[in-house]
């Protein structure tokens, strides 16, 4: 089997994806030299689907979030080989000018701070209107008219108000839905969300997501969602790939995941969550550290942490394997 | 970590168990007190060697200067005046009265740097003291220190200076404590704020409550923790007072002739521009490598000890 | 040379050896030797000295050519380039620009400290000297002397007019007198001047004494004649006591010269402009005789020495008075300029305070330290030449100058520690001499000018090689006066005294005199021979008898030595070529601007 | 309105410590404009006369008073050394500064802020690197100095310009420069460094991610939100704008308030000097007052606070 394998078919759905990844490399150059954060990276996102990429931080989810828009901080992080391809077009080859086009109009993104995400200086208006005039030919009255609708539509109150508001007069929810209304105002194909509640009280995480959820199937847009957090990934995904030190361990549509992982790495991740079963809510830590950048195992990179590691598993890299339409890097999966 | 051992066969038990040791050895090697890491990122700020390299020069030249030349000032020589550098016997030439331009520089940047260094020191002395006191007793002790603290250093120094050296007639004396006044206030303001982030921290709230007095605190716990930032901003701000007085003697409020001070060569040496600039040029030169170097010195250590600008001297080093 | 007169006087011979000085061919001293060999007396010698140094006196016509000065012994030979006659007659109009090396003053003559350029624009005096030095004329029409000395009768022309229009009468100029009498801060320079009265259109000055020195201070700045009714109003408060808000000669000037003033910024510039209804002058020497060329002229104050000259040679300002020493030379080979140079202007005198007399008490104490000073090395030094060794209080191109002073106060450092040694000074350990406890170590407070502050520095360098330490104190200009004027040991020890004048006699009795302490006598000391020198001169009714007193006064100086005289340097003026008939002569402090116009 | 009461109360303590610190000051070394104003000649006794007649010789805290009383009633008096009106010469001398200083001060904004933003854009290309040595360079030389150099080559060895005076624009650019030159070089740093700061914020990756240019994403949202710390120094750059142009002035034969104050304190003109250090005190206070305003107004989140 080789390594460059496609993903595995894994929905029902046969039309063509909206995304398709393939074997993305994004490097990050150090003193010491320079090392993969992402590390051959595929997936498709199909029409009207929510993908959630998991993981642990620092896995890569972020960087393959950012090498998609093309917002990676280069130097000293850049893509090194892959392809990224929308609608028809390889993204990492597109000059900047058209990657700008693509930004916002078909492909957004939103950010997992709403306080340091926002410009101080700018109020909300002033922003949405300038991104509105860039992409579309629009008045000043047309664009207010349609950020006024789209701040409606994602739940903020007064939203003629807020208009003209600056982002410290808002509260983490309303700015959020600030970001989100932003994101959505050009109607893009796909919204790819970091880690959108991450920073927000517990209340007004679940409105937000509900908004999400409620505007990607409203819009017929697909949804790249990254998260950590298991039970987000339970209420609003479609499909979940999981990510572990910059690679993908295993994809499969979200049921089968929670049903039936077939990874070590994500059975410990579903035996770390709080059970409803469980008495006490115990979790069940993973034994050990993701291994630092220098220091790659040259076999399975969840090898030193596995409690089912052979042999194999510390001197050849796993191969992505398709399994009953979930695909997976392990040489020796087990039952959960 | 040895949850994950269950099972294993002891071949991957025996890689495991190498592994972990690799990585504690790579740990062990990534692990560097707070003094290394701050003495690498000095070596690998070219600014701040450039700088120590710059004031190992300007020092040897005040200090080894006058004693190897035997620092006579003084003495002129009507035959020989106005001799351009490189000539016999005067590297530098001499001046309108036949004095050795040389001997003069060096003594000038002993004047300049003995200068500095009383500013530096006066501004470090009661900038530390009136920066905790205020910083500690908080109320109206603070606001009373602070307006002080804040009228002096929005005060024009120069103007400042015109009026202590103005009232006290000139000298080097109040050169000294006019700019000192000014640095003081520099230092006592940022004291200031690190005494009230201290304040707030775990050590100083856990020994408060442990019932310490407040001297016990602010000598114990408080001093040792605001020296670094003193002393890194009081660096930066010798160039201020090499500038200073250097300008103020200039306009002949400084040191008295023939006390030689730099300023006040480059104004004696002005109106023989057209016929030797060098009586000009030298000593203006070495109040730029003077202030150069101590401002180089000053850069490069705030770069590498003030957190804020971590962030930014970390990325450069990785260019 | 044209030394005619003093062909006719002395004969060929001393007319020769007065031409070979004046080519460089004799320094002053084989000069005034082989003169002594010809029979000519001292005095005699001393005016064909002073004859020489100005070719105007030599050949006493009534050209306006440059004056070419004297050289002295140490002063190389200057050089005005003749100025070349305009292709066209006088223009009309344009501002004159003028450098000027000194702060400019308040434009009273009554109240002011000192008298800028613009004196001479704004006022006239009752005469003047012409370019040969001798009396003419000015604001009067003519005037004479009784036989016996003791009356001055001055023609005052009909219908004259001040700048506001008041009439100047002989009346109103007598009252002006008797106002400097009683106001002027500086009447003390003519002393034996009793009283002023008009008489019809006659000024009659009776004098309490014949006095040859009589005329000197009525050409001063000081002397200037104004309109006294406008400057009463303004200055003086209703008790008749001085008003110091007064805004006479700040804000207006009421005078009787060609140009009005315009605008006084101290520090800065002083203008003023011409006075369309200006009635002519009298001065046989001026060729205008009606309202001025020039439409106004500015004094500029440029205090940065290094500036003057480039300014001029920049256009930025047409004339200059005294360039920077050293710029001289280059201003000379600049062949859109012309220099003129006048000897000895002004010097360097050395105020001992003689209250402190454990320090400067005794006349071997103070001849050791003269001895000392390498005059000769900080006239090259420090002036480039541009001026020269003292030995006495006089310049050497004065009329009355005695050469035998040289005699003393010769640079020899044995000599100078030879009578310190007398004097009781031991050399202490660290090299300052010590006497009965008292170090000789002292305050030595001098004036921020770079010239000054180079002599100060190269004077107390030498004397700290007899073992003297004299330690520098540079103040504001203001500050040095009240420094030096206090009584007793309230005055500093010692001071650098920068002497502007160029008529040493008349004023410099007032800086040696006992009558005088402390101010301006700043040194505070008393000396019978130099009062009694002064009593006679101010008693002297002849050339012979003045030339008498004031020998004596020189050698009284220079042997007891109330100040130590060091060096006298040069006035230099620059003009740029297209300046015409602007003539600074070595008898008048400043340029008269009446004959001023620019070309093109 | 309490914050703009605290400040103007502030304020105005600040000036009556002034006043009182700059009263005290002048007259510590003793002596007085009296030497200058009468002639050399002029006996003690004439003197003491004249001090008295000017109330200089009355102790010093009620001279103060007599001249805060005066200067309540806009009486500023005059020049003890020329009588002049103090209040002509504040007219005549200041608006030869403010030509001085704005020229200056324009240029620390026109010149330095672009060259920061250049600097911070191009960041350790050759432009950055020539940009901060000019930067270090500008900081290190002093004025007085630099000064005397522009003099010798653009006036002395070139004749471009001329050397001194007042007030033609030609007679403007040496001083206006050379007073500049520091706050350029400051300006550079500052805004280079806060560029740099801004553009590593989240903020900018959300404005990117909506597709704006990297124009107005530099040039607006980066620079706007820059500028707060560089306004906030402006008020410092004028500080120190004024107490050079005590330098500048002298060198440059400007005739404006520093050369006066400077002469004026060298020759003990009591009124003119305490006068002229307090519109310099005040220029710097209201300046700073200025800053704030500007910061608060650059800054939103400071606006209703």
């Amino acid at each position: 089997m080789s390594t460059s394998a496609a993903p595995a078919a894994t929905n029902g759905s046969t039309g063509a994806p909206v995304l398709s990844v393939r074997n993305l490399h994004t490097a990050v150059a150090t003193p010491e030299g320079a090392f993969d954060v992402v590390r051959d990276v595929s997936f498709d996102i199909q029409p009207n689907e929510v993908l959630c990429l998991v993981g642990e931080s620092g896995c890569g989810k972020t960087i393959t979030a950012l090498s998609i828009m093309r917002l990676l901080p280069t130097p000293p992080v850049r893509i090194t080989s892959g392809e990224i391809v929308f609608d028809g077009s390889d993204l990492t080859q597109m000059p900047a000018r058209r990657v700008r086009d693509v930004r916002s109009e078909r492909i957004s993104m939103i950010f997992q701070d709403p306080l340091t995400s926002l410009d101080p200086v700018f109020t909300v208006g002033q922003v949405m209107t300038e991104v509105i005039r860039t992409h579309r030919d629009a008045t000043k009255a047309e664009a207010r008219d349609m950020s006024v609708d789209i701040l409606r539509a994602v739940g903020l109150p007064a939203p003629e108000e807020r208009f003209d508001s600056y982002p410290h007069e808002l509260s983490g929810g309303m700015r959020q839905r600030v970001m989100i209304a932003t994101a959505l105002v050009l109607d893009p194909e796909i919204l790819i969300a970091d880690e959108p509640t991450t920073a927000l009280d517990v209340t007004v995480q679940a409105q937000i997501l509900e908004r999400l959820r409620q505007e990607q199937q409203d819009r017929h847009m697909s949804m790249l969602l990254i998260t950590h957090d298991l039970a987000v990934v339970a209420s609003i995904a479609d499909r979940v790939a999981v990510m572990y030190a910059g690679e993908i361990v295993e994809e499969a549509p979200v049921d089968e995941l929670f049903s039936n992982p077939r990874h070590p790495y994500t059975q410990g991740l579903l035996r770390a969550l709080p059970h409803a079963s469980r008495k006490r809510r115990e979790l069940v830590p993973i034994p050990g550290l993701v291994p630092p950048m220098q220091m790659m195992p040259p076999g399975c990179r969840f090898a030193p942490r596995c409690p089912h590691a052979l042999e194999q598993c510390w001197t050849d890299h796993p191969p992505h394997a398709v399994e009953a339409g979930v695909g997976f890097r392990c040489f020796n999966p087990q039952p959960f | 970590m040895t949850a994950a051992t269950e099972g294993a066969t002891p071949a991957v038990e025996a890689r495991r168990l190498d592994w972990e040791d690799r990585l504690l050895e790579l740990e062990e090697a990534q692990h560097v007190t707070r003094l290394q890491r701050s003495l690498r990122r000095m070596r690998h700020n070219r600014l701040l060697l450039l700088g120590s390299a710059l004031g190992v020069v300007v020092l040897a030249a005040g200090i080894l200067g006058p004693w190897v030349t035997g620092g006579d000032y003084v003495t002129q020589d009507f035959q020989d005046i106005h001799l351009p550098p490189l000539s016999d016997g005067h590297i530098f030439g001499t001046d309108v009265l036949g004095r050795d331009m040389a001997v003069r520089v060096f003594v000038g940047i002993r004047v300049s740097l003995t200068v500095a260094a009383g500013v530096t020191l006066l501004a470090l002395a009661a900038g530390i003291v009136l920066g905790m006191v205020a910083g500690y007793l908080r109320g109206w002790t603070d606001r009373a220190i602070g307006g002080a603290v804040d009228f002096i250093w929005g005060f024009p120094l120069i103007l400042l200076a015109v009026l202590f050296v103005g009232g006290m007639g000139g000298g080097l004396f109040p050169v000294i404590l006019a700019v000192g006044l000014v640095n003081t206030a520099a230092i006592a303001r940022v004291v200031r704020g690190e005494v009230l982030t201290l304040s707030q921290r775990e050590f100083v709230e856990a020994a408060r409550a442990g019932g310490y007095s407040s001297m016990r605190i602010m000598w114990r716990h408080i001093f040792p923790n605001i020296l670094a930032p003193a002393f890194v901003l009081a660096s930066y701000y010798v160039a201020v007072a090499v500038i200073a007085e250097a300008a103020l003697s200039f306009i002949g409020l400084g040191a008295q002739p023939p006390t030689p001070s730099l300023g006040q060569m480059v104004a004696d040496g002005r109106n023989y521009l057209r016929l030797n600039h060098w009586e000009s040029t030298i000593p203006g030169i070495a109040i730029v490598l003077v202030v150069l170097s101590v401002s180089l010195i000053g850069d490069g250590l705030r770069d590498v000890f003030d957190p804020r600008l971590r962030h930014e001297a970390k990325s450069v080093d990785e260019q | 040379m044209g030394n005619s007169w003093i062909r006719d006087e002395y004969g060929p011979e001393v007319a020769e050896l007065a031409d070979q000085y004046q080519a460089n061919q004799l320094d002053r001293r084989a000069f005034m030797k082989r003169l002594g060999m010809t029979g000519v007396g001292v005095a005699a010698a001393a005016s064909i000295l002073a004859a020489c140094g100005d070719d105007e006196e030599a050949a006493p016509t009534t050209t306006a050519a440059p004056a070419e000065p004297v050289d002295s012994d140490e002063a190389p030979a200057t050089t005005a380039a003749p100025e070349e006659p305009a292709a066209t007659g006088p223009t009309q109009g344009g501002t004159l620009r003028e450098g000027y090396n000194r702060d400019v003053s308040k434009h009273d003559p009554l109240t002011t400290n000192w008298y800028d350029p613009a004196f001479f624009a704004i006022y006239e005096a009752i005469l003047s000297n012409d370019p040969s030095g001798a009396d003419v004329p000015q604001f009067a029409s003519g005037f004479s002397v009784s036989d016996d000395g003791l009356t001055y009768t001055f023609d005052i022309p009909e219908g004259k007019l001040s700048h506001s229009g008041g009439t100047i009468d002989a009346e109103a100029v007598a009252e002006f007198y008797r106002s400097v009498q009683a106001f002027s801060f500086i009447a003390g320079l003519a002393a034996p001047v009793d009283t002023y009265e008009a008489d019809g259109n006659t000024v009659i000055m009776k004098m309490k004494n014949p006095w040859i020195g009589a005329l000197g201070p009525h050409k001063t700045g000081y002397w200037r004649i104004l309109n006294i009714n406008t400057w009463k109003e303004s200055t003086l408060n209703a008790d008749g006591t001085l008003n110091p808000e007064s805004s006479y000669g700040t804000e207006f000037a009421d005078g009787t010269g060609p140009f009005t003033h315009e605008e006084w910024v101290p520090g800065s510039h002083v203008s003023v402009s011409r006075w369309a209804d200006y009635p002519g002058s009298n001065t046989p020497f001026f060729e205008n005789k009606g309202p001025a060329y020039l439409d106004g002229i500015r004094w500029t104050v440029i205090t940065e020495e290094g500036q003057r000259a480039t300014q001029l040679e920049n256009g930025d300002i047409d004339t200059l008075i005294n360039p920077a020493h050293i710029d001289i030379s280059r201003l000379e080979n600049n062949s859109d300029l012309t220099v003129i140079r006048h000897p000895e202007w002004s010097g360097f005198h050395l105020a001992m305070n003689r209250d402190y007399d454990e320090l400067f008490g005794d006349v071997l104490t103070r001849q050791g330290l003269s001895h000392s000073l390498d005059r000769e090395g900080m006239v090259n030094a420090i002036l480039a030449g541009n001026g020269a060794a003292t030995y006495g209080p006089f310049p050497t191109t004065d009329r009355q100058y005695d050469p035998a002073v040289e005699q003393f106060n010769q640079f020899d450092v044995d000599l100078a520690n030879q009578k310190l040694d007398e004097a009781g000074w031991v050399m202490g350990d660290d090299g300052v001499r010590v006497r009965d406890g008292h170090r000789f170590e002292f305050r030595y407070l001098v004036e921020d000018e770079s010239v000054q502050k180079n002599v100060a520095a190269a004077v107390s360098a030498q004397f700290a090689k007899v073992g003297v330490r004299a330690n520098l104190n540079v103040v504001d200009r203001g500050l040095a006066f009240t420094e030096q004027s206090q009584p007793g040991r309230d005055s500093v020890e010692m001071s650098l005294f920068f002497w502007l004048w160029p008529i040493p006699l008349d004023v410099l009795i007032l800086f040696g005199w006992s009558a005088t302490i402390p101010v301006p006598n700043f040194s505070h000391a008393v000396e019978p021979r130099i009062d009694d020198a002064i009593a006679a001169w101010q008693q002297s009714a002849t050339e012979a008898e003045a030339q008498a007193a004031s020998s004596e006064f020189q050698l009284a100086w220079a042997e007891q030595l109330p100040y130590l005289p060091i060096m006298n340097q040069n006035a230099t003026f620059v003009h740029h070529n297209k300046v015409h008939g602007w003539q600074p002569f070595v008898w008048n402090l400043y340029p008269y601007y009446n004959d001023t116009w620019i070309e093109g | 309105m309490k914050r703009i009461a605290a400040r103007t109360l502030y304020t105005l303590i600040v000036l009556l410590l002034s006043s009182i610190a700059v009263f005290y000051a002048i007259r510590l070394s003793g002596g007085d404009a009296v030497s200058a104003r009468l002639p050399a000649s002029a006996s003690y006794e004439e003197r003491e006369e004249f001090r008295e007649l000017l109330g200089l010789n009355d102790p010093v805290h009620e001279q103060y008073f007599r001249y805060m009383g005066r200067l309540l009633t806009f009486d500023l008096g005059k020049s003890l050394t020329n009588n002049a009106d103090i209040f002509d010469m504040l007219t005549e001398h200041g608006k030869n500064s403010l030509v001085l200083g704005a020229a200056a001060f324009g240029l620390v904004f026109v010149i330095g802020v672009p060259l920061g933003i250049l600097a911070a854009v191009r960041r350790n290309s050759w432009a950055d690197g020539s940009v901060m040595t000019f930067s270090v360079a500008g900081m290190a030389v002093p004025n007085f100095w630099l000064a005397l150099l522009t003099v010798w080559l653009f006036a002395s060895t070139l004749g471009w310009l001329p050397s001194a005076g007042c007030c033609s624009t030609k007679q403007l650019i040496l001083p206006a420069v050379v007073l500049a030159m520091e706050g350029i070089a400051l300006t550079v740093r500052m805004t280079r460094s806060a560029m740099l700061e801004n553009l590593g914020q989240d903020f900018v990756r959300t404005l990117r991610a909506g597709g704006l240019s990297e124009a107005s994403i530099i040039g607006k949202h980066v620079l706007r939100n820059a500028m707060v710390p560089i306004i906030s120094l402006a008020g410092l750059r004028i500080g120190q704008i004024v107490g050079y142009a005590l330098v500048v002035e002298t060198i440059f034969g400007w005739p404006g308030l520093g050369q006066v104050l400077v002469n004026a304190v060298l020759r003990r003109d009591y009124p003119v000097a305490q006068f002229f250090s307090l519109v310099l005190i005040a220029i710097v206070v209201l300046s700073n007052w200025a800053a704030d305003v500007g910061y608060t107004v650059a800054n939103p989140r400071l606006r209703k606070a």
